[in-house]
């Protein structure tokens, strides 16, 4: 076996063959270290890493960076998240080295929502570099030790790196061409946005496997429980690029009052359930939005646990 | 105290005109004389500025008359006077000044009588809102 | 063509408060055209100020003038007699002219009437939309002759973002989402492999971000 | 335009109204004209009127009568008297008298256009006419109601100078009379003309009892229901009667009438007066004149004309129009002045006395300076205290550098004034100052002035009365407006040498006949798959000729034509432009084509409506009156066996949701009546009617269908008629109430024709495209300028046949012709100037943004790359204004409603509130 990118736990995990398991959590609007020690303890042991967003929706919070630090301090390992919509070049390679040198090894390189819907919609953006950019320029400063100008690197960062992929948003055609782009800038693992319409995902997996994409990535679908009918309505109606299917809505409906949350728990297990028999799926993200304390149970039901220790 | 006169101008178009003559000519419905008319060939002719002139020149209110949308004879005068009327409203409104002091009225061909109501419609509501300048 | 907005009138109003002369200077150029700042607007918006002035007790004197351009230095020029005589000058043509004003003459008060938005072009009458960033390195022909620069709100140049939603963009539905437009427009062509290599990060020197911009061009010289 | 044909001059006999329309219009066609007139002066019967229906238009004959009188084109011999007339088509030789000089002219066509003479009841001592001052005829009434009469407009009769009380007016004297007054024809204007009176002596004072004693009210032209229906409401009474005799009271000087009601009782009435409403006679020297040359006239002493060829004589080359040729109103004597001028173009070339009066081309340094002529015309019917506020208003207006007083003349008096003066520009003042344009205009042009730099200030509101506040406010607004004026530019555009007629029907076909014959290319739009339209329901005139027969001719020849384009199933869509050169998208199953024309003929024709009463559609005995025509031609046999049928009258006609009189009906009842009698004497044939309009010499034929034994029955708009299946199956029976048996009759019938109203089929649709206006009946509307009744209210688009109003035949193939006529003025000129009410592009303003080209709402105008600047062609610009409005650089511009003019205005009419 070939030496590991990364060495991180996510990276030996999937090496070795295990469904990962991937969390998300988000770090908080302030500098409250004990909620997100909390919110990191309810994931401990329950997951393989967890996605430590970056001004998430363009609402300013913790670095994600600094929470990374906290949460692998709990004993979690942070899948540390960058997007291209604060920060050039510069400043993105900087933070790069700065997080390996603390320790972090796993990383998702993003576009980054636009600030227009977040909470400083008058706020310039950078976009100096786009997301593809960002996987390439990390894979050229973590393979070849350069930075973007051809500078050489004195201690390399050794990252693993991470991409994310919408397999739902139009034009739905060129969708896995896209993720085969961002597999050639460098993408060592993919986590897609949350899934709800599995039969259009399949037909996605389907193309992905066909073009050989899962023997030169890992990847990972995204599942986020729905907790009302209000959610997935919101989700259909509001989030862009997300697929709701109406039988999903109707099936949340029809749970009855207080035994929705219950459903859309059941709907999400059902489809781990499914991942774990795809081809080409090598894991699970569960994105738990504001719902941490709810993994230890999905994770327990959905045969998840013990995470294995590599 | 004296009641308050609105100094009021109608653009109107020549449509419009022959009908107000037709029934001032009939029925001796004659115009207020507080209201003042600008003929134009249509009301398409019309400009922004040509609104707000009379507010310059101490107007206390201004409309246009012209024909119903589907039967100007230039197929889409009135509908461009009602835009340009609207957007002189905005401008009022931008300047602290009612915007109701300006306004749009269709007539149909044949409807002298209306055409004196709207007259008197007109400055009823001008004098409702009162002199332009206090 | 440079496309620009008028100013609230209440702005310029505040503006202008404390002056009793006002230059309303217009410009036959971009500003014209897009109908924001040529003699019919000039004429306009004098109106509107002495208006506003009457409304308040007060009266105003505006003069209208609007030259052929106000990004030459001789058309600018041409109010040199007459520019002393005001306490302000309002300009209507695009961020160029109201400093071209105000560096051709240090004394006077210079105030921008509109505001500048964007390089574009009229798609309908009465509309018009930005195509142009001023990049200082055109790049469409890789993009089915369309520009991401300038008209992917994230400029991506390896779009589209998962944001795409239904051929718009996730800022609002009423933008188009460009990217849609140039895979479909590239897959039409039957051209999709050259979208699929890998787009490497733009120098940004030539555009705004390499500092201010200027062009010499030695043979035109005097 | 055309082969080679003769060419020469036309002398036109009788300068009343229709002599003098056919020798202008002659003349502006280009034809060197005489004009003989046997009294001293030009005018006929009109300078008698006071007012002619619908409006006053007592001062449109003056200008007229001027034109003619400085046209070098027309030749006026005054006092002169035609003697013989030799020679033929193309060349007669007419031997005159004025005054003892004898003298011999050549023309090359002759228009009868000697007028009218009224009957003299001087001899009918039952009308105490002569012996009973109080006793007056319809001429000398109206006469005594022109305020420059000798009663000063006050009414007054004639014995003791007393303001009359009651005034009578009496109908049908000298008319429908063989046994007194040896005429048995309607002389067609009287009902119309004491109306008139009627209305215009409640006018002067609404206390004055008014009351026509009459036989039938026919009131059948354009607009005349309407004028009855309102004569109504305003007071004035109507009483059917048969007048007795009339006797003076002694004492009082009143007047006692005797006259039996409707049920045939014997009643009185005294009046303070009594008017004769006097019948017509066609001018005795001219009938005269006609039988001493072979011309052939008819029974009733007029000169005959055939229903094909209405404005015809029987030698060729010789035209009739106006009350010479039958009793006819003032509209339909214009109508054949108008198709005589068609009918000679058609074979005859223009030769001039002199070069056309060509307005010299207006010189780009016209005189427009600043100054005013304040011009005021004052009708006959306003308070002369008018003119003397006029005079002090416009001392008080500095702008105003002269002012003047027109009267009569007003090209030429304006001519002179401004020969006089430097003012560059006018202010015309007067009742109905639009009616007066064209004088204005052409006065400014013949001074060298700019023909658009004037202004026209109404003064019909003031009606009789001074107002001198609105008066001077008035006058102040039009010299400021004239102030503001900018002088636009005039060009010369040639005139596209082609006709459209729109509309394949009868008088389509005649008018695109009429222009091809004069040399013009037409094209002819129809609608339907064939032409002919509703002349294909028509068998036969009301003289009897057959009119399939005609038709079948007519289409033949059209479709053969040359110079005729038919386009069948074709519908317009689109038209623009001015009078010499417009632009009428046509399409024809989805193919479009544009057709360049100078002139547009709307012939677009009408039907027979369809009702839902008297069993119509739910009995197959009952007709519509096309059906039952259509059924006469193609199974005469299944009609003329029937035992007895009945006609029913102004069914969905004269009523609140359709109140014009169709016209025809009454004519085409009384013709089918008699020529079923003549086949089958047995049948038993009722005529159910509220008036009986046989008007003119249709009245012959109304009194042998009389004689024949067809019964009419007159029934009350209140009390239909009713209908019903008889009881044994057989047929149907008609039941009305019998006004003279004062009680109701069931009548018999296998079968029942219902005489519709006639309505225009795509007036609507095609007023909007050719921007024309329409009447209050949905027909198209004459021209504001009146006395033009076959112009629509637009330059250079004329109407013609049932889309212009109900009528037979004979009378719309004359109008089709006229419209030819008036059509032929325009298309025989080379250029037309136009300017006025036009968008201009000045190009260094223009920043070629295109704003123009995608705001017009017709498309006119275009960036031209070689002027590096938009363009708007004046000729089709059609004057809205939306491009000099919307243009962001104020390049375009509108001189007639200049941006100077809408923001200086503002201030100027402020200071007056």
């Amino acid at each position: 076996m070939s030496e590991f990118k990364s060495g991180s736990n996510l990276e030996k995990v999937l090496r070795a063959g295990h469904f990962a398991f991937t969390g998300e959590c988000g770090p908080p609007t302030g500098a409250n270290v004990e909620a997100l020690k909390k919110k990191a303890a309810y994931l401990k042991g329950m997951v393989d890493a967890v996605n430590i967003t970056d001004n998430q929706t363009a609402v300013v919070r913790m670095p994600s960076w600094a929470a990374s630090l906290i949460v692998m301090q709990e004993g979690v390992e942070p899948n540390f998240q960058m997007v291209c919509r604060d920060r050039n070049r510069l400043a993105a390679q900087s933070d790069v080295l700065g997080i390996y040198a603390h320790g972090i090894r796993n990383m998702l390189c993003l576009s980054g929502d636009h600030q227009k819907f977040g909470n400083h919609p008058d706020a310039k953006n950078v976009y100096d570099i786009d997301s593809m950019q960002l996987i390439h320029t990390v894979k050229t400063m973590r393979d070849e030790g350069k930075f973007l100008n051809g500078q050489d690197i004195d201690v390399p960062p050794k990252i693993f790196i991470g991409a994310a992929s919408n397999p739902f948003a139009e034009p739905f055609e060129y969708r896995v061409h896209r993720l085969a782009k961002k597999i050639a800038a460098g993408a060592d693992f993919v986590q897609t946005q949350c899934i709800y319409n599995m039969d259009r995902f399949r037909e996605f997996m389907k193309q992905a496997v066909d073009m050989g994409l899962h023997e030169k990535c890992y990847i990972l679908p995204g599942v986020t429980p729905m907790k009302s009918v209000g959610m997935a309505l919101y989700m259909s109606r509001s989030v862009p690029g997300m697929d709701v299917p109406e039988d999903l809505i109707k099936r949340l409906r029809g749970a009855g009052k207080g035994k929705v949350a219950e459903e859309g728990i059941r709907f999400a297990l059902e489809q781990i359930e499914e991942f774990k028999e795809m081809e080409g799926v090598a894991g699970v993200h569960l994105m738990a939005i504001e719902w941490e304390h709810r993994v230890p149970e999905i994770a327990e039901r959905a045969g998840m646990l013990p995470r294995p220790s590599v | 105290m004296d009641e308050f006169t609105p100094r009021i101008v109608a653009f109107c178009c020549s449509n419009c005109a022959a009908a107000a003559a037709t029934i001032a000519d009939g029925l001796q419905h004659v115009l207020p004389e507080n209201v003042k008319i600008i003929q134009v060939p249509c009301t398409g002719r019309i400009e922004v500025l040509h609104l707000l002139k009379p507010f310059e020149e101490g107007a206390d209110g201004v409309y246009v008359a012209g024909c119903q949308e589907d039967s100007c004879r230039y197929t889409s005068g009135i509908s461009k006077a009602a835009r340009r009327v609207a957007h002189v409203q905005k401008i009022l409104e931008e300047i602290a000044i009612e915007p109701e002091r300006i306004a749009v009225f269709n007539v149909s061909a044949g409807m002298g009588h209306a055409f004196t109501e709207i007259a008197r419609e007109m400055t009823r509501k001008v004098r409702e809102i009162g002199p332009i300048q206090a | 063509m440079i496309i620009a907005e008028a100013k609230p009138n209440s702005e310029l109003l505040e503006m202008v408060s404390d002056c009793s002369k006002v230059l309303v200077v217009g410009c036959k150029g971009c500003v014209t055209v897009c109908n924001v700042g040529g003699a019919k607007e000039v004429g306009v918006l004098a109106a509107t100020l002495k208006i506003a002035r009457r409304r308040q007790g007060r009266t105003i004197a505006v003069d209208e003038v609007t030259l052929e351009r106000q990004c030459d230095p001789e058309y600018v020029d041409e109010i040199k007699d007459r520019i002393g005589d005001y306490d302000a000058v309002i300009s209507i043509a695009c961020g160029v002219g109201p400093q071209f004003l105000s560096e051709r003459y240090p004394s006077a008060r210079v105030f921008p009437g509109v505001n500048t938005k964007f390089m574009g072009g009229a798609v309908a009458h009465g509309v018009w939309e930005e195509r142009c960033a001023g990049c200082g390195q055109c790049v469409i022909h890789n993009f089915g002759g369309i520009c991401p620069i300038a008209r992917c709100s994230k400029s991506l140049q390896n779009g589209p973002c998962g944001g795409s939603d239904h051929g718009k963009c996730e800022i609002s539905k009423d933008v188009d989402c460009i990217w849609d437009v140039i895979v479909r427009k590239m897959m039409s062509q039957g051209r999709l492999d050259e979208l699929l290599k890998f787009r490497p990060p733009k120098s940004w020197t030539t555009s705004r971000d390499g500092g201010p911009r200027k062009m010499i061009r030695e043979e035109l010289r005097i | 335009m055309g082969q080679k044909k003769p060419t020469g001059f036309v002398m036109v006999i009788g300068a009343g109204i229709a002599g003098i329309q056919t020798a202008l219009s002659l003349a502006d066609a280009g034809y060197g004209v005489h004009l003989v007139e046997r009294s001293a002066a030009l005018g006929g019967m009109i300078p008698d009127l006071h007012r002619i229906y619908p409006l006053c238009a007592c001062c449109k004959l003056d200008p007229r009568i001027a034109a003619c009188e400085q046209n070098p084109n027309i030749n006026v011999l005054l006092d002169t008297s035609v003697d013989d007339i030799s020679g033929k088509i193309g060349n007669f030789r007419i031997a005159l008298t004025t005054g003892e000089e004898k003298k011999e002219l050549q023309a090359g066509a002759v228009i009868f256009a000697a007028g009218i003479e009224t009957f003299q009841p001087a001899n009918l001592d039952y009308y105490a006419y002569g012996s009973a001052s109080n006793v007056v005829t319809s001429v000398e009434f109206e006469q005594s109601q022109k305020p420059l009469g000798p009663n000063g407009g006050m009414l007054k009769r004639p014995s003791d100078g007393k303001t009359p009380a009651k005034i009578a007016w009496l109908q049908c004297v000298g008319s429908r009379d063989i046994n007194r007054g040896d005429a048995s024809y309607c002389s067609t204007v009287c009902c119309m003309h004491a109306l008139k009176e009627a209305v215009n002596a409640k006018a002067v004072n609404a206390d004055i009892e008014t009351t026509i004693f009459f036989i039938d009210m026919r009131t059948h032209g354009k607009g005349y229901e309407n004028y009855l229906n309102t004569a109504l409401e305003k007071g004035v009474q109507l009483v059917r009667s048969k007048v007795h005799t009339i006797n003076p009271v002694p004492e009082t000087g009143d007047v006692l009438m005797s006259y039996a009601d409707e049920q045939g009782h014997m009643q009185e009435a005294v009046f303070d007066m009594v008017v004769l409403s006097v019948g017509l006679r066609p001018s005795a020297q001219a009938i005269e004149l006609a039988r001493k040359i072979g011309i052939r006239v008819d029974a009733d002493n007029y000169v005959g004309t055939e229903p094909f060829q209405p404005v015809s004589t029987s030698t060729a080359g010789i035209f009739v129009c106006g009350g010479v040729c039958g009793p006819h109103d003032i509209a339909h004597s214009l109508t054949q002045a108008n198709a005589a001028v068609a009918q000679v173009a058609a074979f005859l070339d223009p030769q001039p006395f002199a070069p056309a009066l060509n307005y010299a081309a207006v010189p780009a340094e016209a005189q427009t300076s600043p100054g005013i002529l304040l011009a005021y015309q004052l009708c006959p019917g306003m308070h002369p205290e008018i003119g003397r506020l006029v005079e002090s208003a416009a001392a008080d207006l500095p702008a105003v550098t002269d002012v003047c007083r027109l009267d009569g003349d007003i090209r030429g008096g304006l001519c002179e004034k401004l020969a006089q003066c430097a003012a560059g520009r006018v202010v015309f003042a007067s009742c109905t100052a639009l009616m007066h344009k064209d004088s204005v205009e052409a006065a400014l042009r013949l001074s060298g002035r700019n023909p658009f730099m004037y202004e026209t200030v109404d003064l019909k509101l003031l009606g009789g009365e001074p107002a001198p506040a609105t008066l001077t406010e008035r006058l102040r607004v039009g010299v400021m407006r004239a102030e503001l004026l900018s002088p636009p530019a005039v060009r010369e555009i040639p005139v596209v040498k082609h006709a459209l007629v729109v509309g394949g029907g009868v008088a389509g076909m005649e008018s695109a006949r009429a222009l091809s014959a004069a040399g013009c290319p037409v094209t002819l739009v129809e609608k339907e798959k064939v032409l002919g339209g509703h002349g294909r329901h028509v068998r036969a005139t009301w003289q009897g000729l057959d009119a399939q027969a005609y038709l079948q001719e007519l289409i033949r020849s059209v479709e053969q034509d040359d110079n005729i384009t038919v386009l069948t199933e074709t519908g317009v869509k689109h038209n623009r432009g001015y009078a010499g050169n417009f632009v009428t998208t046509v399409e024809n199953n989805g193919r479009t084509q544009e057709i360049r024309h100078a002139v547009t003929i709307l012939a677009c024709g009408g039907d027979d409506r369809s009702v839902d009463e008297y069993l119509y559609g739910q009995n197959d005995r009952v007709y519509l009156w096309s059906e039952l025509e259509s059924k006469l031609v193609s199974d005469p046999a299944a009609v003329e066996n029937a035992g007895s049928a009945v006609f029913i009258q102004c069914v969905g006609s004269r009523e609140k949701d359709c109140p014009h009189c169709s016209n025809l009906c009454c004519s085409f009842t009384v013709r089918t009546a008699v020529d079923l009698k003549t086949k089958n004497p047995d049948m038993k044939i009722f005529v159910v009617y509220r008036e009986m309009r046989t008007f003119g010499l249709r009245e012959n034929i109304y009194l042998e269908a009389r004689q024949k034994g067809v019964v009419f029955i007159r029934y009350e708009v209140e009390n239909k008629p009713r209908i019903a299946p008889a009881a044994d199956g057989s047929g149907l029976v008609v039941t009305v109430f019998d006004p003279i048996l004062d009680r109701p009759v069931s009548l018999d019938a296998d079968f029942v024709s219902l005489q519709t109203a006639i309505r225009p089929t795509h007036n609507a649709e095609l007023a909007e495209i050719f921007h024309v206006d329409l009447d209050a009946d949905g027909f198209f509307a004459p021209s504001p300028e009146k006395l033009k009744p076959v112009d629509t209210t637009a330059g250079g688009v004329f109407m013609a046949g049932l889309a212009a109003y109900p009528k037979d035949t004979g009378d719309a193939i004359a109008e089709a012709r006229a419209a030819a006529g008036r059509a032929l003025e325009i298309l025989k000129q080379d250029t037309v100037q136009i300017g006025g009410q036009v968008a201009e592009v000045m190009p260094e303003k223009c920043a070629v943004c295109c704003t123009c080209v995608r705001t017009c709402p017709f498309y006119v105008p275009f960036i031209d790359h070689d002027r590096g600047a938009a363009y708007i062609d004046p000729a089709l610009c059609q004057g809205c204004g939306m491009c000099v409005a919307e243009c962001p650089g104020k390049a375009i511009v509108m001189p007639s409603c200049s941006d100077r003019m809408l923001t200086q205005m503002p201030a100027a009419l402020l200071e007056g509130v």
